[in-house]
């Protein structure tokens, strides 16, 4: 055991999410869908309820003490983003309804603005389809075009291909994952970074997965755009998160229009406030940004050293047990992969899996996991997917091995 | 351990779904569709061959899926033998019914698809029984592709 | 007293807003800014605990129990919305952000697919920001025309103009404010729609104050859309609604691309789910759909006819006494009005007046209220506005009367 | 009643605020800005002549606004009155740490500003002792507009 996971004690952590004492079908919780969405600490529900019990109004607009105070409230929220990702600055911190909304927002934004008829889009094959639709519809609407970097069979970016659709110059964005929400395969985003803008290439970062389980620092990497969504970090659903330089969302039109965005208006002609308001179009989820702030303090108070600590041991014990589970197949071999481990299982669909698995109280997701083009690629049509959280132990780890071995002889 | 799923997966389900006996394409046929069930990645092409009076006189299909929409389109396709459009079209809606509620007391002709009667405690999993039956209807009507619910 | 409030107990319902035993400078809360967002009542705080402490997961695309019970409790949120609005299908019902979301849904959906060049959008001088920046970013992207819509001095449509802007044909779409926020007048839904309709064109109402206060039934109004926002109407923020007919959302194409909205995605090709979800991009506010059915629930419990009719109480009685208030001018004297009034003080600016009434824990907003063209058209450089909720008493009416009688002595 | 916000609103405050005595466009100047509060609808115009050593020799202004707003006006053409376009720039830079914080301790040369010092304990107010100020840098840069915050 070392220094990281002696600090970390996972029965004090469980003992802050109360769902995890619900029964499902008579049995305990084992919640291993995290990757779908996290569950919710005490300190986000009562951070929630304390806004709505004491401290409550709409913000931005008003003059009076709750106003105020819900204001400074729902703001401070920006700057414990801003902490999180290390940003330059607060007003780089844009908010948005989920990940899927920061995607579309650049997409519409800097996609339809910015970006150039002749000028390409550069995702990759295991993307989520929140970085692919959005861009597919840029493309049909606008002519950019829209190319796909391959991966390995190992389930890793296929860094000679990346860099060979970048070669000619005319990629002006990158739109990729940090983390595999299948695979559980990171991302080299350093050398990502790097390589993009050697060629020219403005570079956005999918981080839904990765920000739950490592440090992220923007200015570090150095990447234009970072997107992440509040509910897979323990935090509320309804809200997420768009991070951009200052020049360049200082340079993209706004996406939506109404009030809190604007400086003036009039019939012929409307200002814009600036960022980030300029894209936080309306009343903002200010309960959300308040539940979102307590989940960043939260997560940030176990430290990442912590939960990356827990969460390695995690997988490789899942991968270790996993592997001795006759029929089990682990689907994705990367060197750099966090807690999301899909499989899919000799004798038995993953539909039918996933329902066994649940009579016993085991929640794991089977499907397509919203990587329809991935699953093609890997010629396969769904997977079971077990993901891990930071209350995830490896009892609960050992208990899903143990199960996947009767649910086999089930169908033999 | 399972033994509360043995309503969903009775043994005639596990034996169809693991083993399907029309599980084939049809060398010759007159129609085809295919049913498509995206969310999770479910696949299945079913084909009819046309007896006398357009009725119907043999049924295959092939699936990507799992025990529970192998095992129905198997246990359709010998349930379908001999009816018409209509009759299948009410078949289909009383199995519904039945996939749904668990029961369908006043339904003739659904004895054989019985042992599917256990999917209606599994709401996300009547999708997957029903699948098979969306494309043979769309086969029947001459569509291509049956529509997503 | 009317039939109505006999049943009507206002101090039941106050004991169900826990926010409002707070105290403000040591002063009671007298929260008259619910017009801005509405305090919420336990019923709906509770929800939202529930489902985070025993039923949360993702929704739509788990097979495991707790994903089927909390999609199961968030379409409920739809089933609630379609029963609210009286909408012939629960299809038709489109969870957004907010209202602003919902409108700029449509302005680029509808707007950029239906409605073609030469064509042109109507709204009225009275709209919020919400309604008149999208359709302006239409226009100035697409060349669609847009028309304003007049009022009189009295703070009504003109209905005459309304008519005349109709008259050539042109005008596609009727986006016109159900009441103003600022103004409190309702707009003439049922003979806006008639008239808009007999000219060719289609209607969408905003309905973000007007469904807090009275029934709306969008078949009997036959508008084509309506859109309202969860927070004013005693719900979560981060959520809204836009209600469309079946066939017109049909012939509509997405907004946001991602996840839950497709039935299929390629690289060459995507293919789109059935509404509502087509226009449901990524994980949904499932908390807060959540949280909006119980404020649905809970509001069609007191039942509008008894909410009416208090407010019309509250809003009688301060007409009544802000017209003895020496100093005060109430704006906008429309017959057909709900519980909003704004007001100028002669001897102060509505900030100063905001400021001193907040000392003595009234919450009132002052400034242009996101209506900016409506107060140049009213002459005017900012309000006072006190709003009404569920919860508001006649006493607290009689307080700020009685304290604006202090603040204009205070500024002599 | 109102004893707790007479900090904010001293009796000079009211009557710079009731009666200003520089709201005034002036007949011949050098610059001119607008600054504009959308939010909240403050607007206001700053004018300025220059004398020697590009000092200011004197300012008038024209405001539709709250008290503070009118009264921070008529204060700042007072003080500003003799300073180069580097002086009025620490003056706003001390002035603005002192509406946003109560105190300057190190500051000079805001005596005649001290009575706005009370704006801090209202946060939302404070843009409103400002606005003159970014209205009056802005036509000292040669801008027409001040930039909103
Ligand atoms: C009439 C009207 N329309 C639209 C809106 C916008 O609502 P939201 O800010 O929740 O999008 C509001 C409230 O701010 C409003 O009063
Ligand atoms: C890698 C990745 N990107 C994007 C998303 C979309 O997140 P959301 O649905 O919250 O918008 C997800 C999760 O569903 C994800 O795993």
């Amino acid at each position: 055991m070392n220094d990281m996971s002696r600090h970390f004690d996972v029965d004090t952590i469980r003992r802050q999410f109360p769902i995890l004492d619900q029964k499902v079908h008579g049995k305990d919780l084992v919640f291993l869908d995290s990757a779908a969405s996290a569950q919710k600490p005490r300190a986000v529900i009562d951070a929630m309820v304390h806004a709505m019990e004491t401290q409550y109004a709409n913000v931005h607009r008003g003059l009076h003490w709750m106003s105020e105070r819900t204001t400074d409230a729902y703001e401070a929220a920006r700057d414990a983003v801003q902490g999180l990702l290390n940003a330059a600055d607060r007003s780089e911190i844009v908010f948005t309804g989920n990940s899927t909304a920061a995607i579309n927002l650049l997409a519409h934004s800097y996609g339809r603005a910015i970006l150039r008829p002749g000028q390409a889009v550069l995702i990759s094959a295991m993307e989520h389809h929140a970085n692919i639709v959005p861009w597919q519809m840029l493309r049909d609407a606008t002519g950019i075009e829209l190319r796909v970097a391959d991966i390995t069979d190992a389930g890793e970016l296929d860094f000679a291909d990346f860099e060979a659709r970048l070669a000619d110059g005319r990629v002006g964005l990158v739109a990729i994952t940090h983390m595999s929400n299948v695979l559980g395969t990171y991302t080299p985003v350093e050398r990502i970074v790097r390589t993009a803008h050697a060629h020219g290439a403005r570079v956005m970062l999918d981080g839904s997965q990765a920000v739950v389980h490592r440090t992220v620092d923007v200015q570090a990497l150095d990447c234009d755009f970072y997107v992440f969504t509040g509910h897979k970090l323990y935090g509320p659903t309804g809200i997420g998160v768009l991070y951009g330089k200052r020049e360049l969302l200082d340079a993209m039109p706004p996406f939506m229009g109404g009030g809190d965005m604007i400086a003036s208006v009039s019939f012929e002609r409307s200002t814009w406030a600036p960022v980030p308001h300029k894209f936080e179009a309306g009343t903002p989820a200010i309960i959300e940004g308040i539940g979102l702030k307590a989940a960043v303090d939260w997560v940030r108070g176990i430290g990442f050293d912590a939960i990356a600590a827990h969460e390695a041991t995690l997988t490789e014990h899942a991968l270790a047990r996993l592997a001795n589970v006759e029929g089990v197949s682990v689907v994705g071999r990367a060197q750099d992969r966090g807690g999301v481990v899909s499989f899919t299982l000799d004798q038995a669909h993953a539909h039918d899996v996933a329902t066994l698995l649940d009579r016993q109280g085991i929640a794991v997701r089977a499907g397509q996991h919203c990587a329809e083009p991935l699953m093609r690629r890997l010629g396969l049509d769904s997977t079971a997917r077990a993901s891990f959280g930071i209350y995830t132990t490896t009892q609960e780890i050992d208990f899903l091995a143990d199960t996947l071995v009767r649910v086999s002889e089930f169908f033999k | 351990m399972f033994d509360d799923v043995r309503d969903l997966y009775q043994d005639v389900i596990l034996k169809h779904g693991r083993r399907p006996e029309h599980m084939r394409r049809l060398a010759s046929f007159d129609a085809t569709a295919k049913g498509d069930n995206p969310m999770c990645g479910d696949r299945v092409q079913v084909w009819v061959k046309y007896g006398a009076d357009d009725t119907i006189a043999e049924t295959g299909f092939e699936a990507r899926g799992c025990a529970i929409s192998i095992a129905a389109g198997d246990l359709m396709t010998e349930a379908v033998q001999g009816l018409n459009r209509g009759e299948v079209g009410r078949l289909f809606a009383d199995f519904g019914d039945m996939v749904r509620t668990g029961t369908c007391p006043d339904c003739m002709g659904l004895e054989r698809l019985k042992p599917l009667s256990g999917v209606h405690e599994y709401p996300s999993r009547v999708k997957c029984a029903t699948l098979p039956w969306h494309a043979l209807i769309a086969a029947l009507d001459d569509k291509q592709e049956a529509s997503s619910e």
